[in-house]
């Protein structure tokens, strides 16, 4: 039991962290650089697709077996389509001002990458739990890269976060992050902060190994 | 256990019934799920979109307290109460005695970056427009957005002249009624704008009833949004 | 007195070199914009120097700071970073709050230059890079415009804090292009020619640049259809307008003094590492440019173009090389 | 006419898919490493967006009135197997064209471009020749973009970028330097 | 051909130059005034068996074997070989590897002169008009002429004209473009008459309707000469030529004189033309006159770190250090020794190789030659595109090489056209050794080659 708990975790942190989907795998990228001018339309992109990622991944392992193979990725696709199509609605009806924010992006979730994704390579494979701890992390870390990202554009492009004021009144707005080039560079150049942290790890591991090795 | 065998085995040579036949499943549960979620939204959806365009209605035309589309057929402007594809509606605004105020006139076109989605307030008694409102833009924040973020720019357009056409100038510039006090740094979106309004006019003036002759208020429960807000 | 056995040198041929080295490229671009320098200096003041020292000190930094640590001195040594700092500083608007140079040139240098490898691998202009970075990031101070003052004038928004706007509290004018496109008025060849006009720093005088670029020429440093193309596109076009409607449209030659067009075209147009390196491309590149600049000026949301016509082209740069070689010898004649 | 003008001009330019819109990235970031192959994926794209267009307008004209739930779904079916079924029928009447483009056409069908295209088609309101007119613009603005990155990229293939830089990082800094230069068509032919 | 393209051609019709190379200064000022000497006779001869293009020469003496000069050494190894012969009177007292200019060893035939010879050889005129093609031909082979204008390739390869190819015009290569050098512009003039009678030789062996001998115009007094030795009627002209690297190219020189660019992959005789360097007639004109086959060159030795320069008729297997020491020894700043020009040249390692038949130039440079700038990016300034005569594009070999795209470098472009003349490197501010990228890439691409067949 204690077992399958840390296997779970495991899977987890995996998809928050070490294999962060946007920040390590490079998935699901156009539905996220769109909208991601401000942190709070990261967060409502991270719930939505969170959402549809757990839905689809609960569904997807319970009907594992019903599926036949050779149209699993369509019936993967309906069924993503559907939870998409609620959240869509349910996002109309009750939260009008970000529906409008995020506009036609919702439904491109559809397209994103990392939900099919997640469905072929482990959901339709694994328990139902370990699905949901897998699609737990994937999410927790799409919606943290997004708000990641949100968050930095919003203070340079805004100097506020989630709406509150950070520098007072006379900050000068950096506005070319609220327009897509901003997008671009900032993502760009947070993938390359990623790949110097790993750089500098492995250089440290390297030195780590080194030691050991003349301490032997 | 035995069951997932089976399945196993089949998964080999799954016969074309039954692939079809998972699709059909899925479609079918998917639908069921769509509907349920679409009739239980339907009518807050509805109302919020009501509530969102009566708004910005009430705020283009001051003054005004019920409001009911209007369709140009046949030469004349009649009440449509349901939508119509490819016919484009205006808005009349009366007060609350029900005397008719004047015409919200919806128009779009290219802005800096992307179309701008504009409503405006026309009075034809005084040939003026009284209010202006962007329902939709993808303007640069900071710039371009400031025709609806700058209260200013936007109260330009509380009494406006439409003859012989508006004109945006340069700030401070402002001197005849159907002049325009530009945004500065934004002159494309203000003239965006001031453009907009009078194509809309070019279009619409001569269209609309005489003055005095606008078609009266109908009945108000007619108008799903009226049934909506009175509940 | 005669060697025994001298220590012999091998060296693999020709054995023989032209004199012209890189760096000295670099430093002829800086004599060639001298005078302009020091003109932008007397029509703005002080201030205007110390924009331009913030922008070379701060490219240099960055690109010591990137560059990987064994190579530093020959980065450095080729002084290609000064010149995309001064460049910079020339394109920029003398009343720019300094905070805001440093981002620009740090921008220029870092995402314009170094993580492309540094000098001769950028695809793209630096100095645009950075420029049209400040632009979409400071559209209004970047827009920002002051009359040409005495030379001790120092607008105090120079000095404004990192991330705070600065307040511009010299007189503000707007810019010959600004005048002609938003309220259609001409402004005067003789202001233009010798750079009492409000704008960037360095685009304000034809004549210094013109001079400039002579000079470029004579040392072979400057390959010359790059101007004479553009100016050549541009000028044409803008006549073909004007002869349509004079009202509204400039004429060529306030099109070829106004603005950046004369900086551009014989300063950054011309950096030979992002323009094209056949002949043919060479005339495709440059006729390119002048027909964006006017079709951007005229037609489009922005008073000036020449940044953007740049920066575009240098975007198909390496597609106009490729399908411009020129004929190799003794290949694709005709077989008898 | 000049309505349909302006959206060429601004889907090809001013609000370019991808460099505007962050849409069909996968392709653009994926498949721009050679030349050759991106001008084919690009006129593959603008095929099957042609191709969405019609099916969007046929789609929202004759069913979605009706039955307006079923858009995201009927949009994602039809047009895959649209595409599927024109992707045979090129099989089979003119294999030399299928080489070039067909093996492409599984590639796009379910990218977020050609979906997008359906939906902002529909939001905003086209009718079928502003539609079509659309997807061209969008398919050909889609084309030049690749095209481009695709020509940088090859260029940079043979150059010193630090290998820290490379890959995926260096693409997106690279599509934003793209992205600023084509803010310099933002207002074309809307100065009045 | 219609009107308009006569025009074009009228206009691009610039006779005595070509398209794009380059204009280092000359350096001749320094021995095209100095009348050729004769260098004494050393010690000892290394005769290298493969020092042409093409099979190595067959040893067909023994060890300790006596030998004339003048005597066949090695028979030719093949038809693309020529045979070799010995430059002085002496014994045989190695056969084996020697040490090569470029620090390699090669397998050589070291003759010992003998001190006591007069170094005297009979002379045996050959009646050259008596012979047929074929035996012409077999004559040249044999008397171990190859071409002496850098290549070494044997002469008579070029005369054997397969059916259905005709020379209409024999072109003699005077240009001498590369700096420093004045061997063949002395030899024009000192050695004039054996020119036009070789010329005649060769023209008539041809059956090439004229001659042309193509001269840049920075050897005023060698146009001269020639001009007054031509007699009337006689089928020679003088082609002065634009002073310009690489004008002495054989394409080039074509293009210059006749406006005809030979296809890439071509040879000059399928334009109708045989190009010869000026010594390789010459030495032509010897043999037939006096029997006399190649042992010997006019070789110029020059250059900042040579004490006294000089035009030197050198036996062939002269130790390099004996030319020099002749020359009064290398000054101390010389930094390199290079042998041939200063352009196609190759700097040597050791200076106990021997001279070769292609050897045209000993040159001792100093510091300030041989300096290399400080190497940076390209920065495509686009110099080295319009240096390259071939219309290459440099810039594109030097990126593509450095990033070992090598198979692009021959398929998109043309690697193997280069010529390898220099030029771009020459002219590339950036101080990148082009030239020596195209090298690795072309080893690279032929050892590809051979492994696929
Ligand atoms: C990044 C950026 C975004 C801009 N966005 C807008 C805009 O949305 N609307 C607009 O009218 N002008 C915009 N502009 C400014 C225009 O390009 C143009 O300079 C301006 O309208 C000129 O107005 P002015 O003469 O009042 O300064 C923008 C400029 C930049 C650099
Ligand atoms: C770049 C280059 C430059 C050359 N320059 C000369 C020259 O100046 N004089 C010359 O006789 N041959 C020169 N050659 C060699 C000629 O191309 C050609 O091989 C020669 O003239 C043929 O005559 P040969 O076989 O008698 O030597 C040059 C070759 C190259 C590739
Ligand atoms: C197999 C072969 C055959 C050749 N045949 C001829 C020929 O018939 N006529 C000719 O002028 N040159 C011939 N050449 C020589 C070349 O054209 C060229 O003169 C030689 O490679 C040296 O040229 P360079 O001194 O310019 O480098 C031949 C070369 C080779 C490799
Ligand atoms: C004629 C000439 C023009 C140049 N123009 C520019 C320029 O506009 N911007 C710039 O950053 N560097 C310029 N440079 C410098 C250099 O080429 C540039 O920094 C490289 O792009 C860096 O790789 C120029 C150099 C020369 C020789
Ligand atoms: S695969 Fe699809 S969702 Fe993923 S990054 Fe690519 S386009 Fe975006
Ligand atoms: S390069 Fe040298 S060998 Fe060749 S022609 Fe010129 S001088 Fe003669
Ligand atoms: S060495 Fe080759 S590439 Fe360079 S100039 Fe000469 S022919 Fe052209
Ligand atoms: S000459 Fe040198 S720096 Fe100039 S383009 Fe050629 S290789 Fe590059
Ligand atoms: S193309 Fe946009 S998500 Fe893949």
């Amino acid at each position: 039991m204690a077992k399958s708990e840390k296997q779970a975790y495991d899977e987890f942190i995996k998809g928050v962290w070490r294999e962060n989907p946007v920040f390590v795998q490079v998935l699901g990228m156009c539905p996220m650089l769109a909208v991601t001018n401000s942190a709070i339309n990261g967060v409502a992109m991270g719930m939505a697709t969170f959402f549809v990622l757990m839905g689809s991944s609960f569904l997807v392992s319970l009907l594992k077996n019903l599926i036949p193979k050779q149209v699993r990725i369509s019936c993967f696709i309906i069924i993503i389509a559907t939870f998409v199509t609620v959240v869509d609605y349910v996002l109309l009806a009750t939260l009008p001002g970000i529906h409008k924010e995020l506009g036609a992006f919702i439904p491109l979730i559809v397209a994103n990458c990392l939900i099919l994704g997640r469905q072929e390579a482990f959901a339709s494979r694994n328990t139902i739990r370990m699905a949901l701890a897998d699609a737990l992390g994937m999410a927790a870390g799409f919606l943290f890269a997004l708000v990641a990202l949100g968050g930095i554009r919003e203070i340079l492009g805004e100097g506020k976060l989630f709406g509150i004021s950070l520098f007072g009144d006379n900050f000068e707005p950096w506005v070319i992050m609220i327009l897509p080039p901003g997008g671009f560079i900032t993502l760009g150049l947070m993938l390359l902060f990623f790949n110097w942290l790993e750089e500098k790890k492995k250089k440290l591991d390297a030195q780590v190994a080194a030691t050991e090795g003349s301490d032997l | 256990m035995s069951e997932e065998k089976q399945a196993a085995a089949e998964a080999g040579e799954p016969s074309s019934n039954r692939l079809v036949g998972t699709l059909a499943v899925a479609g079918l549960l998917s639908g069921i799920i769509i509907i349920t979620v679409y009739l239980a939204t339907f009518d807050t959806i509805k109302e919020n979109k009501a509530r969102e365009l009566r708004e910005a209605v009430f705020r283009v035309l001051p003054g005004v307290d019920k409001m009911q589309r209007f369709l140009h057929k046949e030469g004349a402007l009649v009440v449509s109460h349901v939508e119509e594809k490819g016919e484009k509606p205006i808005y009349g605004g009366y007060d609350k005695a029900g005397k008719f105020v004047g015409y919200a006139i919806p128009n779009a076109g290219p802005g800096f970056q992307d179309t701008v989605s504009v409503l405006y307030g026309y009075k034809p008694a005084e040939r003026v427009v009284v209010g202006m409102w962007i329902l939709d833009s993808r303007e640069t924040p900071g710039l371009g957005d400031k025709i609806y973020k700058d209260a200013e720019f936007v109260a330009n357009f509380d009494h406006l002249s439409v003859d012989p056409k508006i004109v945006a100038v340069k700030k401070g510039r402002k001197a005849k009624p159907n002049e325009v006090d530009a945004i500065t740094g934004a002159t494309i979106s203000s003239k965006a704008v001031v453009r907009i309004i009078n194509e809309g006019n070019e279009r619409w003036l001569p269209k609309l009833s005489k003055p005095g002759l606008e078609p009266a208020l109908e009945k108000v429960e007619a108008t799903p949004e009226k049934a909506e807000a009175e509940k | 007195m005669t060697q025994k056995d001298p220590k012999l040198l091998i060296q693999p041929g020709p054995q023989l070199r032209q004199q012209m080295t890189t760096p000295a490229v670099m430093r002829d671009v800086w004599y060639a914009l001298a005078p302009t320098t020091l003109a932008g200096i007397w029509f703005f003041g002080i201030g205007a120097l110390l924009l331009l020292i913030t922008c070379i000190a701060t490219a240099v930094l960055t690109e010591w700071y990137f560059s990987p640590e064994d190579e530093r001195r020959y980065f450095l040594g080729d002084g290609s970073a000064i010149l995309t700092g001064l460049l910079l500083g020339l394109t920029l608007p003398p009343a720019l709050p300094l905070w805001m140079a440093v981002v620009g040139s740090a921008v220029a240098i870092g995402v314009g230059k170094t993580i492309w490898g540094g000098v001769g691998s950028n695809l793209f202009n630096p100095a645009l890079v950075g420029r049209a970075f400040l632009l979409a990031t400071f559209p209004i101070a970047m827009t920002t415009w002051t009359a040409p003052g005495d030379f001790f004038t120092m607008p105090s928004s120079i000095f404004a804090l990192p991330l705070m706007t600065g307040v511009v509290d010299t007189v503000t004018q707007a810019s010959p292009l600004g005048l002609m496109k938003f309220e259609y008025t001409d402004t005067g060849f003789v202001e233009l020619l010798f750079g009492n006009t409000s704008g960037s720093l360095g685009e304000t005088s034809g004549l210094l640049l013109i001079l400039g670029g002579l000079y470029l020429w004579w040392r072979r440093d400057l390959d010359w259809r790059i101007p004479v193309g553009i100016l050549a596109t541009a000028m044409a076009f803008s006549l073909a307008l004007y002869m349509m409607d004079s009202g509204r449209y400039p004429g060529p030659i306030f099109t070829a003094l106004s603005g950046g067009m004369l900086l551009g075209a014989i300063f950054m147009a011309t950096d030979p590492v992002t323009s094209p390196l056949t002949p043919k491309g060479i005339w495709i590149f440059a006729v390119g440019i002048g027909f964006l600049v006017v079709l951007i000026r005229v037609f489009g949301g922005f008073p000036e173009g020449m940044m953007y016509a740049i920066l575009l082209m240098n975007a198909a740069t390496p597609l106009i090389d490729r399908y411009t070689q020129p004929r190799v010898f003794g290949r694709g004649l005709d077989t008898k | 006419m000049g309505d349909l003008g302006w959206i060429f001009i601004s889907t090809l330019l001013i609000n370019n898919f991808v460099l505007a819109y962050f849409l069909g990235l996968c392709p653009f970031l994926g498949v721009s490493g050679k030349l050759e192959t991106s001008f084919r994926l690009g006129l593959a794209t603008i095929f099957v967006m042609v191709i969405t267009a019609l099916c969007a307008w046929i789609l929202n004209t004759y069913i979605l009135i009706y039955a307006p739930y079923l858009r995201l779904i009927s949009f994602i079916v039809v047009i895959a197997s649209v595409v599927q079924l024109i992707e045979m029928a090129i099989k089979k009447l003119s294999p030399a064209l299928f080489r070039a483009l067909g093996i492409f056409l599984p590639l796009i069908t379910t990218n977020c471009a050609i979906l997008g295209l359906a939906i902002f088609a529909t939001n905003k309101g086209y009718g079928l020749w502003q539609g079509l007119v659309y997807a061209l613009g969008a398919g050909c603005g889609f084309t030049l973009a690749i095209v481009l990155m695709a020509g940088l990229r090859e260029e940079v293939e043979m150059s010193n970028v630090p290998t820290m830089v490379k890959g995926i990082a260096f693409n997106l800094i690279v599509s934003g330097i793209l992205s600023m230069a084509f803010m310099g068509f933002a207002g074309l032919f809307s100065a009045g | 051909m219609n009107l308009l393209q006569q025009i074009k051609d009228s206009l691009s019709r610039n006779i005595g130059s070509f398209d794009h190379g380059v204009h280092p200064r000359h350096h001749k000022g320094q021995t095209e005034k100095l009348a050729i000497q004769r260098l004494p006779f050393g010690k000892r001869f290394v005769i290298p068996l493969g020092q042409h293009i093409g099979a190595p020469a067959k040893p067909i003496v023994q060890l300790g074997d006596a030998v004339k000069r003048g005597q066949m050494i090695a028979e030719p190894g093949g038809f693309v070989s020529v045979a070799l012969h010995s430059p002085v009177t002496g014994r045989v007292t190695v056969i084996g590897s020697e040490r090569y200019a470029d620090g390699t060893f090669q397998d050589a035939i070291v003759i010992e002169a003998d001190q006591y010879d007069p170094q005297q050889m009979d002379v045996n005129p050959i009646d050259w008009e008596a012979l047929s093609m074929e035996d012409f031909i077999g004559e040249v082979q044999k008397a171990g002429i190859v071409g002496m204008g850098g290549a070494a390739f044997p002469c008579h390869v070029k005369y054997a004209i397969p059916d259905g190819s005709s020379i209409r015009y024999l072109l003699i290569n005077g240009a001498e473009c590369e700096p420093y050098l004045t061997n063949d512009h002395r030899q024009m003039m000192e050695h004039t008459e054996a020119l036009l009678y070789g010329a005649e030789i060769v023209r008539q062996k041809l059956g090439a309707e004229e001659v042309v001998i193509g001269v840049e115009k920075n050897k005023p007094e060698a146009i001269v000469a020639l001009q007054n030795a031509i007699k009337p009627g006689q089928p020679v002209r003088v082609a002065p030529l634009e002073v310009k690297y690489p004008q002495g190219a054989e394409k080039m020189l074509i293009k210059s004189v006749f406006n005809v660019e030979v296809p890439a992959g071509k040879l000059p005789r399928d334009v109708g033309v045989a190009v010869n360097n000026v010594g390789t007639i010459i030495a032509i004109a010897e043999y037939f006159q006096t029997g006399k086959p190649l042992i010997e060159r006019v070789v110029t030795v020059s250059g900042p770190g040579v004490t006294y320069p000089a035009n030197l008729i050198v036996p062939l297997g002269t130790s390099i250090r004996e030319v020099l020491d002749y020359a009064g020894g290398l000054k101390d700043e010389t930094r390199q020794v290079v042998l041939g020009g200063p352009m196609m040249g190759a700097s040597i390692a050791d200076l106990d190789a021997p001279m070769l038949k292609g050897s045209s130039g000993v040159l001792a440079l100093t510091v300030h030659e041989t300096e290399r700038p400080q190497e940076y990016n390209c920065i495509r300034c686009g110099r080295c595109v319009e240096a390259c005569p071939y219309f290459l594009n440099p810039a594109r070999f030097a990126r593509l090489a450095k990033a070992r795209m090598y198979e692009e470098m021959a398929e998109t472009y043309n690697v193997m056209d280069c010529v390898e003349c220099g030029c771009c490197t020459y002219s590339c501010p950036s101080g990148i050794p082009i030239v020596q990228h195209i090298r690795t890439a072309k080893d690279h691409l032929r050892s590809m080659k051979g492994k696929v067949q």
